[in-house]
């Protein structure tokens, strides 16, 4: 690249249909509760992580929704499950399993891939 | 449905375009990168259709490219449009038809401008007066060159040679048109069928025998975006822009893309070379790059001039297959000749070729 | 009592209203543009929030204007409208000169038209069309696309028309979202396995039982939300629509594939009232719909006396509030009959 | 010699079972861990082999706990067990005495009748005779009863009963067979030869007057045999191998074996000696407040014997223990619910080999490695010095009256204090246990430690029942761990605060956490026995009812959470207490929309009813008189 100067760098748009949702679809076979949230934001208000980290469980949601897993896949590390999300969620989404299951899945399929 | 949908459109989006005694403005890069385009202009009017069309050698660039680099200030460049104006006028000359696209965009902004703020009109009056002493009216038409190729796209399919169909398959070619952002984006109301589906260079396509593509990005920048372009290491951004804008075309196999615009046609030109040398990505069919052609250039194709007069060989994507598809003769040997038969030295990394 | 009213429109608040009146013994002339009375009702298939048929809602209307003190002229519209002293004088299309003692205009709202938003292809791409074309589409029970396919995914748009200086419309038209969900919820009755998606710039569920129906919607029939205005639509090389959209909770652009899209197209102050209020010299407000004397206690009169308006010509509304609105409208024509046309 | 062929089903049941349960018990020694195995040798020669006597004789013959509970789902238990017992023990020495010679072989015992058809005809014998049948009428009735069971739970007082697979339906059947065609056999034999007691007796020459009897006899007593055969060799396929089993468990437990935190031979013992009574079924409140009935602990008891997944099983439960409360058999059940967390996909799955006779592990786990947390972002935090410590616990931080209630305790109190986790806390890591992630449970358990050591404080006092359980159990300092009850307890018997008597009922509500989970009952019941009156309610201490809003359960929707929050709320405020005082910040907050009753927090009412500091210049003889006095109570 040195020979221009400059590179050619990635659209930052998402592309719904060529991003892969396997991983929401497995949450929500088991938690449907996800399709309630409105993303207020609440649970990253309250997060006791996101208290420390740019961890925003509203973000998660939307993100695991469009099929972009890849952040999903690093920040959700940090979730210590502690469920006062859970608590001051005003539509009752059930975000600690759906942290639980986000976890899981990404575990089962990186697995299934090795 | 579509068809009679745009119709309806363009209909509403129709502009005067002056018929006879033009007063010729340039465009400051095709002049340097795409030198058949004027050419073929000024022949084409003056000998072809007999038009008056005058040029005055003290006529500037409008700094446009300038003013978009964030360089010009806004009452400069006015006094600088104003003084155009005011030539215009010392030849006594009303109609205006400008060549490219960027200034044509400076001057709707600017006529709209002085519209809305007369003070502003007034401000430069006085600018220009103090500088030059000169004296300036408003055109009374105002039209941008391909705006009056597109008033007389059928004298010229009259006149035609080659159509814009695969002499093979008997297939029209498929035309992907490109309109560059300041013809009609800023003010629908001056581009030829508006802003969303503009008419100006898919009306010739379709008059010329070829057949116009539509496609998602259709609408989008070509990439030059001025200040993206002209800080070195900004340029990726309108190097992406550009691929976005090919990958999303590539799909229909577009024969060529026909640009209205100087800023565009050198870029979706040029940067098709750049990312095929970055990472071997090609657009077009069968692993070909995408002729990128001025509408000058495509109408003389048409009426059969000799491409190498057109200056087709100074494009970095060179343009025989599109030759080939059209059947039209041309000569291997003249390609970098000069008029008297000197031999030019032969560019480097030509696609196509 | 005694007195006669003209009321201009045949829809919803005008039914309304020229019932209530023709039971407090009024004479009334209802004149109505259209061969039938109804107004947009008639092309509704179901209301929200309860989903019940609209029909119904429009038998209830027959009965109240089949009334001997009621004089319908369909096919008909105001041509001129004129005070002299305390009377109005009214001149109709097909040449009726009509006298009463007030004047009640119903001239509603017209959809806005969706063309205007360009962008958007209506009327350029097959498979875009606005609300109405899909309450049709229900009405008919042919819920297809231009190749008699059936759609797989479906984009709907809020806000065509509304909320967009673009257009001059800076008011909310107020009813698109819920339509929005209703419409989506219907769309996945229909065809349950389609997916079903909805552009919004603010879910605005203001009305009784509309949250509600927000929630069944994402509950029970798993509808997605996307916050972000739709910028622009294309089709793609398999002729499928692209829609180009800011996810903006996701702070990222987003495009998507869609077989159909449907345009929430918004309301608008309808070309009849609007030539009455020129030819009445009638305040319009800057949504251009009918500016009321007063916004609190004033709602249905107008800056002529005598002269009153009820429903969407005011101001966008539901049919629930369209119908209050028409009873308020005969409560003031009465107090001002009453009263001696003060 | 005394023989027939018929014996032979019955001889082969027998001795395979005898040398199967050896084999068994051989695999599951050497499988032991070692201090394990060492615990078992000692118990089984100390004391614990005494108590262990004695248990047996009580749980699996007598069956008392089931009796406690539930009387006629006892009967059916002990008749069944303690009867056939009986039977055995009488039958040896009846063949013993009464046989033609000594030490017999099993067979003659069981058979005794068949090899013996005249014996019952002296007095003695006869009597003899009256306490067999007696016997054999003690455990049809049972019998009868489980019969009844199977077709309506109700008749033996259960609301659910578990569910069978095909081959328990066989061994069942063969298990049912086996009494009656006893009591035919004899019966018809006794006909014939006129012998028999008021039941075999009568009921024999009763058939014997229209049936050729001695004819009839014989295929019956083959029926006997095959079905008590049958029974034996399929008994450790089904859930019968309880039986057996318990024995092993009892000895076990009195050795001090405890289920620990992973698979082992002890959590399978204790897995093949649940019963299936179903007693953890009606326990639940999953079941009679939100009407599931899958995931109690008799089903995931089932779903490990049956290698089943036990996925939803194991997440979808409160973990509030009461099943492990009343489990008659005494099985460890939330720690074993625990164990399948902790596997989550890298199981230990048993395969069975030899049609399920023997199983043996095989991991057929998925690496949990790849993906783990981090909390490497946690800054490093310096806490002042302090004596003591609060910490409030993420759940309190949602409920700020608690918090304030707290921190106007301890000002009161005047020891030197600090609030750990006032800005910025982090979670204690027990909702991460309870999910069973404990590896990124440790992270945090390590951060939290380093800022209390740091503090040097020799208290640490928390509000949340959750944090406590984990700070007490998982944390290794050497600070003092108190549950804020507890500490206002040491507070008013010190005498560092004193109390007003409010005139006002409560009831209290006892946390899982706090309560089975952690022992603690009676602090907060005194401390609000001190300043209220305090009013009992159905459910108390072991009894206490969970509230619904646990950690423990990460599946449970929040309607069903709501279902279970209301019930409760309903029965703890039968009496319209003023107070429904819990001491729990997640329980306050789940119960307190659940009722129209006021719920607070056991420091929330302390708060209400401390006398602060300055009142106590303004009157200092308020210092000697007590709460009670003070409040003109005698």
């Amino acid at each position: 690249m040195e020979k221009f100067g400059f590179t050619l760098s990635k659209a930052r748009v998402i592309d719904y249909d060529a991003n892969d949702r396997s991983v929401v679809d497995y949450i929500l076979k088991r938690e449907p509760s996800l399709n309630l949230c409105i993303e207020c934001g609440c649970c990253s208000a309250t997060c006791t992580t996101g208290n420390f980290t740019g961890f925003s469980l509203r973000e998660m949601n939307i993100l695991l929704k469009r099929g972009e897993n890849e952040q999903v896949r690093k920040k959700i590390r940090t979730c210590m499950l502690c469920g006062k999300c859970s608590l001051v969620c005003p539509r009752g989404v059930n975000t600690r399993n759906i942290v639980f299951l986000a976890k899981q899945a990404f575990q089962k399929f990186d697995s299934h891939a090795v | 449905m579509e068809n009679e949908g745009k119709k309806k459109i363009w209909s509403e989006y129709q502009k005067e375009i002056a018929d006879d005694h033009f007063f010729y403005v340039r465009s400051c890069i095709r002049q340097s990168f795409y030198p058949g385009s004027e050419q073929f202009f000024l022949d084409f009017m003056r000998n072809v259709l007999g038009k008056d069309v005058f040029e005055n050698p003290s006529h500037t660039t409008c700094t446009g490219i300038g003013y978009h680099g964030d360089i010009v200030p806004f009452s400069t460049i006015m006094t600088v449009v104003a003084r155009h104006f005011a030539l215009m006028k010392e030849s006594g000359y009303k109609n205006i038809a400008i060549s490219c696209v960027t200034s044509f965009g400076i001057y709707t902004e600017i006529l709209e401008t002085w519209k809305h703020f007369p003070e502003e009109l007034e401000k430069t009056r006085e600018y220009l007066y103090k500088a030059t002493g000169r004296e300036f009216d408003i055109p009374e038409n105002m039209a941008h060159t391909s705006d009056i190729i597109y008033k007389f796209r059928n004298e010229i399919a009259a006149k035609s040679k080659n159509l814009l169909i695969n002499k093979k398959t008997g297939e029209p070619l498929r035309v992907v048109e490109h309109i560059g952002c300041h013809y009609a984006k800023m003010f629908p109301k001056f581009g030829v069928g508006g802003a969303e589906f503009p008419n100006v260079l898919s009306g010739m396509a379709e008059a010329w025998g070829g057949e116009v593509v539509d496609y998602p990005e259709r609408r989008h920048c070509c990439g030059f975006g001025f200040r993206q372009y002209l800080i070195q290491a900004n340029r990726g951004y309108s190097l992406s822009n550009t691929a976005k804008k090919f990958s999303s075309m590539k799909p229909f196999k577009p024969d060529l893309v026909l640009t209205n615009c100087p800023g565009c046609n050198m870029f979706m030109d040029k940067w098709q070379y750049t990312i095929k040398d970055m990472e071997g990505t090609t657009y077009g069919a069968d692993g070909e790059s995408i002729p990128v052609l001025t509408y000058e250039e495509l109408a003389g194709l048409v009426m059969g001039y000799n491409p190498w007069d057109l200056g087709l060989q100074f494009h970095m994507v060179q343009s025989e297959p599109l030759l080939r598809k059209m059947g039209i003769e041309y000569n291997r040997e003249d390609k970098f000749k000069t008029k008297d038969g000197r031999q030019m030295p032969v560019p480097k990394n030509l696609i196509n070729a | 009592m005694t007195g006669t009213v003209v009321v201009v429109g045949g829809g919803t608040a005008g039914m309304e209203a020229a019932g209530q009146l023709a039971k407090a013994g009024l004479s009334v002339t209802v004149i109505e543009k259209e061969k039938e009375m109804g107004g947009h009702l008639k092309e509704w298939y179901h209301l929200f929030p309860d989903r019940r048929s609209s029909s119904e809602v429009i038998d209830y209307l027959m009965d109240l204007v089949v009334h001997e003190n009621i004089k319908l002229l369909t096919g008909d519209s105001v041509s001129g409208l004129h005070k002299k002293g305390s009377e109005f004088v009214l001149n109709t299309v097909n040449g009726e000169v009509i006298h009463a003692d007030t004047v009640l205009l119903a001239t509603g709202f017209d959809l806005f038209k969706s063309e205007r938003k360009e962008e958007y292809g209506y009327g350029i791409y097959d498979n875009v069309i606005t609300s109405a074309d899909l309450e049709k589409m229900f009405r008919s029970k042919e819920l297809k696309l231009i190749n008699g396919k059936k759609p797989e995914k479906i984009g709907i748009v809020h806000c065509v028309g509304s909320r967009d200086e673009k257009v001059g419309n800076l008011y909310c038209s107020k009813l698109c979202c819920v339509t929005a969900v209703k419409q989506a919820i219907e769309l996945k009755e229909t065809l349950s396995d389609c997916k079903v998606f909805c552009f919004y710039m603010d879910m605005r569920m203001g009305g009784a039982l509309y949250e509600e129906l927000y929630r069944e919607s994402q509950e029970k029939y798993g509808i997605g939300f996307i916050r972000g205005k739709v910028s622009e639509v294309g089709v793609n090389i398999s002729n499928k629509l692209v829609v180009k959209v800011e996810d903006t909770l996701a702070g990222r652009p987003l495009k998507m594939e869609l077989d159909m899209l449907v345009l929430m197209a918004g309301m608008e102050m309808s070309d009849g009232g609007a030539k009455l209020a020129e030819a009445g010299k009638l305040n319009i407000g800057e949504n251009r719909f009918f500016a009321p004397a007063d916004h609190h206690f004033g709602s249905n009169k107008s800056n002529v006396k005598g002269l009153f308006f009820a429903g969407t010509c005011a101001a966008p509304m539901n049919v629930t509030e369209t119908i209050s609105h028409a009873r308020g409208a005969v409560t003031d024509i009465i107090n001002y009959l009453n009263g001696s046309k003060k | 010699m005394q023989f027939d062929p018929f014996v032979i089903p019955f001889n082969i049941g027998l001795y395979f079972i005898l040398i199967y349960a050896v084999a068994r018990s051989i695999i599951w020694f050497r499988e032991l861990s070692r201090p394990d195995k060492l615990r078992l040798q000692r118990g089984f020669f100390g004391k614990a082999f005494g108590q262990s006597l004695k248990e047996i004789f009580l749980e699996s013959l007598i069956h008392r706990k089931i009796l406690k509970t539930n009387l006629r789902l006892g009967y059916m238990h002990m008749s069944l067990a303690f009867g056939w017992f009986l039977l055995i023990l009488f039958g040896t020495i009846e063949a013993d005495i009464f046989g033609k010679s000594h030490l017999n072989a099993p067979y003659k015992a069981i058979f005794f009748k068949f090899f013996n058809p005249d014996h019952g005809k002296t007095l003695f014998e006869a009597g003899y005779s009256f306490l067999m049948d007696l016997i054999l009428a003690f455990i049809l009735s049972g019998l009868l009863l489980a019969v009844f069971k199977r077709f309506s739970s109700k008749a033996v007082g259960m609301k659910k009963t578990t569910r069978l697979k095909p081959l328990d339906k066989v061994a069942l059947t063969s298990l049912w067979l086996i009494f009656p065609s006893r009591l035919i056999a004899e019966s018809l034999t006794s006909g014939a030869y006129g012998t028999g007691s008021f039941l075999t007796g009568t009921l024999g020459s009763w058939l014997a007057s229209f049936l050729p009897a001695n004819e009839l006899a014989y295929p019956f007593w083959w029926l006997y045999s095959l079905s008590l055969g049958t029974f034996f060799v399929l008994l450790p396929l089904t859930r019968y191998l309880h039986i057996p089993t318990e024995l092993f468990l009892i000895f076990m437990r009195n050795s001090g074996i405890k289920t620990g935190d992973k698979a082992s031979t002890f959590s399978e013992v204790e897995v093949h000696s649940c019963s299936s009574c179903g007693i953890c079924i009606d326990q639940c409140q999953m079941s009679f407040s939100a009407g599931i009935n899958n995931m109690q602990s008799a089903y995931l008891m089932k779903a490990i014997r049956n290698n089943a997944d036990t996925y939803d099983i194991a997440n979808n439960c409160l973990l509030c223990g009461r099943c492990d409360q009343i489990c008659p058999v005494g099985i460890e059940l939330s720690p074993i619910r625990m164990i399948q967390r902790r596997a989550g996909d890298s199981e230990i799955k048993y395969m069975n080999t030899w049609k399920g006779y023997f199983r043996n592990k095989q991991n057929l786990s998925v690496p949990k490695q790849n993906f783990k947390n981090s909390y490497d972002f946690l800054p490093v935090s310096n806490p002042g010095k302090a004596d003591v410590l609060y910490f409030a616990g993420c759940m309190t931080h949602l409920t700020p009256s608690i918090k304030n209630a707290m921190t106007m305790i301890l000002n009161t109190s005047g020891l030197n204090w600090s609030f750990i986790d006032e800005k910025a806390g982090v979670c204690c890591g027990r909702p991460l246990m309870l999910a069973g992630q404990d590896k990124e449970a440790r992270e945090l358990i390590n951060y939290n430690s380093q800022i209390i050591w740091k503090s040097g404080a020799h208290t640490l006092v928390t509000s949340c029942p959750i944090c406590y359980k984990v700070f007490k159990e998982s944390y290794y300092l050497d600070v003092e761990v108190l549950h804020h009850s507890q500490f206002i307890k040491n507070l008013i018997d010190d005498g560092s605060v004193k109390m007003n008597f409010l005139h006002k009922s409560v009831t209290y509500h006892t946390p899982c956490e706090l309560g089975r989970n952690s022992g603690v009952y009676d602090e907060p019941k005194e401390v609000l026995r001190h300043i209220a009156n305090l009013e009992t309610t159905d459910y108390e201490d072991e009894n206490s009812l969970c509230c619904g809003g646990s950690l423990g359960n990460i599946m449970l929707s929040q309607e069903n959470k709501r279902r279970i929050a209301a019930d409760v709320a309903a029965e703890l405020t039968r009496k319209n207490p003023d107070y429904l005082v819990t001491a729990c910040p997640l329980c306050k907050k789940t119960l307190a929309p659940a009722t129209q009753s006021k719920v607070i927090d056991i420091s929330e009412i302390v708060a209400e009813a401390i006398v602060t500091t300055s009142t106590l210049k303004k009157n200092p003889e308020r210092l000697r008189k007590t709460v009670k006095e003070s409040a003109g109570i005698t």
